[in-house]
């Protein structure tokens, strides 16, 4: 009875066209859709925007690779050593804009966006360059007769999004930290959700209270194991480190970047051929089942 | 941020950024909700519920809420022993709304660039026509406009020290002189600034003053890193430039469960 | 290490002030903190503010026992019958006032207070007397240039939410719809929760992306089973439609409320008693356990 | 609201509310998107899913997200078996955010009194220095602002049909005639009006006209009703005013299983 959403990750990427604009990395260093993004990156789709608070590598990785035309973000880099080189590279050469949030702006836009308003207030920023050199206004709120500061709303074309289970239809359990998970995803005209299992709606539908994405919301569901990598899923995988001071190390320039590339994306065939080349073992440990939940009618 | 935070002092028990860490950690108040942000404040944090302040709680802008140390090291606030049994994995405007409604004490930073008045650069630095670019705020901006007070943990270095910082990425107090008072936003400001070499705090006019310098660091030295005359702890409370407490043992072995390998702290 | 915040319905109570403001009833017709406020009835706390969505029978006890001033809300009465006959009698006696809302704009105004804003906007209210007669203003967005409503703010003193269980240091688990519950929390300056249980702190950290409410945001924890009755409580007990329509057949009159209050509570020692006096059985049927959740470090 | 719509129409085999039900469930497209408030609406979705519109969702503003009917008969939304095998229970703005940002295709509303225009009134009636209180808005104001469209059901009587209805809880079209344009709301209005003798729909100014009316019911009757003069289909699309489809027996079988003991549609 319900739409059949599955579709391969190649076939959901393809509907991004150029020149869009995409939110992803949303839930910070947890859960970030890398294996869409390398998607993005076989495929070439250029012009982008993109839309999140801390990205961690993925926005260096889609800047490397001359995808991005603009960014709007709180924070981009690698959040193991600091610097994105290839993002630094671009913005010092105008190879690309920012324009600079901070976490709770960027949230605040992506609420305003999730309730359909124009913008919403917030009491951060003031006295900041960011409010200076920003898109935002400053106003005068008529209850308590302070100045704050509106955040015009931000509504991406697309919202990227890997979570741990979702069922055909496109319903979505995701557990651990969200960030702005929720925002993006309310926010945005369309939504590709990555995840490790596509399961029987049975499953989904025995915890309508752990499901944060609803079927009317999602464009497209991908069965896409260790999609997150390097970045941890709780329940499925952790943090591997290890990759992401290589990949710092090994794109201090453009050459570097090149060669890394080639060697973790474009000569890898599929998401699975990229796992088999991964040595080392993120299995959590300790992970036992999580209180029992009823509910019952 | 930069990565080579890891020249160990010659000569002593502990490294730079293990004083730092007990330091902040010293910051931490029991029963304080604190807002925690990456690399040392982490363990800062860790450190604080571990020993003189167990009922302290720590907010993570990722939407993580815990009441004690991860299990095991970490290099973001995402890692699952960060998530793991936390008391409460949720959202960032879930944290953020506590932030901005005022209930968190106190809030970490850290910077490239400082001012007088404790206002901090981590967007760009160098000239106009040829700047470098930093990572940004994160949630460094919402924390130093949002939280009751802050504290500052920089590396020691003179050409952190500036006039005017290239681009306020995180408002500390008017440089006016007006103080806390003066500042638009609703925290009160920064409480401390703790580097690798002394900690300082920020008198009535919000400007930085010499609080203490740490084991074997000559306090001239800290006078000649700075492009302003600076103020000491005499001008405030009378008091002597004191000696900042070195880790204690307890402490260390902590740090050092919590950083086993020395990645934040050597 | 943590503190214990464990006391008894009636020591929570007792600190609510006469004349404070207390939001309950915020999952709409879902975990009704009936318990606890028929304990603010037994203590006779008056000239209180309550604040809620749709408040189903609990506003019009509230109101039938003289304890209410001011009520802010979206919808008064009796889910099951319509008319909450207690509360009509009052407001056409001018024995008390209310500042009618919308839903969304009740939901709005206790986000504005839950993320420390003096307001919010809402496209919502435009045309209505809702809007003429209200604390609303109107103002035209630089953003879009439309016309939009600002909600003021409600900080309510005191927020009553009723949840499966919780630790003895106030981290509570709920599943089942939460309505306002978030906002309202998040809004009010201390928050009173009665949980079916109070269990061991590792049951509630097993799962932290189902904790909904933590400890700083709580005052005090009340074990209080079958808490919520008539209301229905996920996983734990069905909607006792009975009661509801029985109630409104004798309270059509101040003197049969003041029947119906004796025999309901002030002749009813505690809820244990109240619980025994119930003769249907309301166990949900098809309770099965959810689906597995792993986190693991 | 009331409570006693319980009279069942003689000599035909089913309730004028059931009626209502049917009509109303034909008002849900497959694949809508629908805003489903309490009573006769939420069966009018249960209808509709279990029909022809298998691919509709239901929102509730308590936070439920539905696709198909609660298992066993339910009072309210939040009912366990409203709850059960849902699709997702959440909050409240997580589904009015959807409303407001235009994503509901169709919602239902109630009313105790209608004007020409489809303004509606849930707050109060009577004469202002002797009201009767209603029990308000709850939804109803959100939904008529921002549904794309809007159904109304209300059980019809005379007294109902107002000039001006005495408080605007839901708005309608503008009184000047200006229609979906005047609107300040961005929802485009409401479509249709089911009552128990009749269906409605709303003409480029907004104005109410008859569409169809029940079987056994004298149009003539209804123009009787009106305090102002009635349009009709004909002037409107030159149709002439048609008969309600009454509910095929399937319908009626699904309505009774629903609502097994007549609570709402008796």
């Amino acid at each position: 009875m319900t739409v059949d959403k599955r579709i391969t990750l190649e076939e959901a990427i393809e509907r991004i066209e150029p020149g869009e604009s995409i939110a992803l990395g949303l839930a910070l260093e947890h859960a970030i859709p890398f294996a869409a993004g390398h998607e993005l990156i076989r495929q070439g789709t250029d012009e982008l925007t993109l839309i999140g608070p801390i990205s961690d590598i993925l926005f260096d990785q889609l800047v490397g690779a001359g995808l991005v035309s603009n960014i709007q973000a709180a924070w981009v880099g690698n959040v193991s050593i600091g610097s994105g080189y290839r993002f630094r590279e671009a913005i010092e050469g105008d190879e690309l804009t920012i324009e600079n949030h901070s976490n709770l702006s960027i949230a605040t836009a992506l609420e305003a966006g999730r309730l359909g308003l124009p913008s919403m207030p917030t009491r951060s920023l003031l006295g900041s360059d960011i409010l200076e050199e920003g898109p935002f206004e400053t106003y005068c709120d008529p209850v308590d007769g302070e100045e704050h500061v509106l955040v015009p709303a931000i509504t991406p074309d697309w919202a990227i999004v890997h979570a741990q289970r979702a069922s055909p239809a496109g319903d979505v359990h995701l557990w651990g930290n969200v960030g702005v998970t929720p925002q993006a995803v309310g926010a945005a005209s369309d939504v590709i959700v990555t995840v490790e299992e596509i399961v029987d709606p049975s499953v989904i539908k025995s915890d309508p209270s752990r499901v944060a994405i609803t079927r009317e919301q999602v464009t497209a569901v991908v069965e896409c194991p260790f999609g997150a990598h390097p970045s941890p899923l709780a329940g499925y995988y952790r943090r591997d480190h290890g990759h992401y001071i290589s990949y710092g190390q090994h794109t201090k320039t453009q050459g570097g970047y090149d060669t890394w590339v080639k060697e973790w994306i474009f000569d890898i065939e599929d998401r699975a051929a990229y796992t088999e080349r991964l040595d080392t073992s993120l299995e959590p440990v300790s992970a036992d089942r999580a209180a029992e939940v009823r509910y019952g009618r | 941020m930069d990565a080579d935070q890891s020249s160990a002092t010659e000569g002593t028990e502990y490294t730079p950024q293990e004083l730092m860490v007990a330091a902040a950690a010293r910051e931490i108040y029991d029963g304080d909700t604190v807002f925690v942000g990456m690399r040392l404040p982490m363990l800062a944090y860790q450190l604080a519920v571990s020993t003189h302040a167990p009922n302290a709680l720590a907010l993570f802008e990722s939407g993580v809420i815990r009441d004690d140390p991860a299990g095991t090291f970490i290099h973001t606030m995402c890692d699952l022993p960060n998530q793991f049994e936390a008391v409460a994995t949720t959202d960032m405007l879930a944290v953020m709304g506590r932030l901005q409604r005022g209930d968190v004490d106190l809030g970490f930073l850290g910077t490239a660039e400082i001012d007088r008045f404790g206002n901090l650069n981590t967007t760009r630095v160098g000239p106009s026509d040829d700047p470098i670019r930093l990572p940004g705020s994160g949630g460094a901006c919402d924390i130093a406009c949002l939280a009751h007070e802050t504290v500052v943990l920089m590396r020691h270095e003179p050409r952190r020290f500036v006039d005017q910082v290239t681009y306020v990425t995180s408002p500390g107090y008017p440089t006016d002189g007006s103080g806390a008072d003066g500042r638009p936003s609703p925290g009160a400001g920064p409480r401390r600034l703790v580097t690798s070499k002394a900690t300082f705090g920020f008198d009535d006019c919000g400007e930085l003053y010499l609080r203490t310098v740490h084991p074997g660091v000559d306090p001239q030295s800290i006078h000649d890193d700075m492009p302003w005359e600076l103020k000491t702890r005499e001008t405030v409370d009378e008091e002597p430039v004191g000696q900042t407490a070195p880790p204690t043992p307890d402490e260390l072995e902590l740090i050092r469960t919590f950083d086993p390998e020395g990645f934040w702290t050597s």
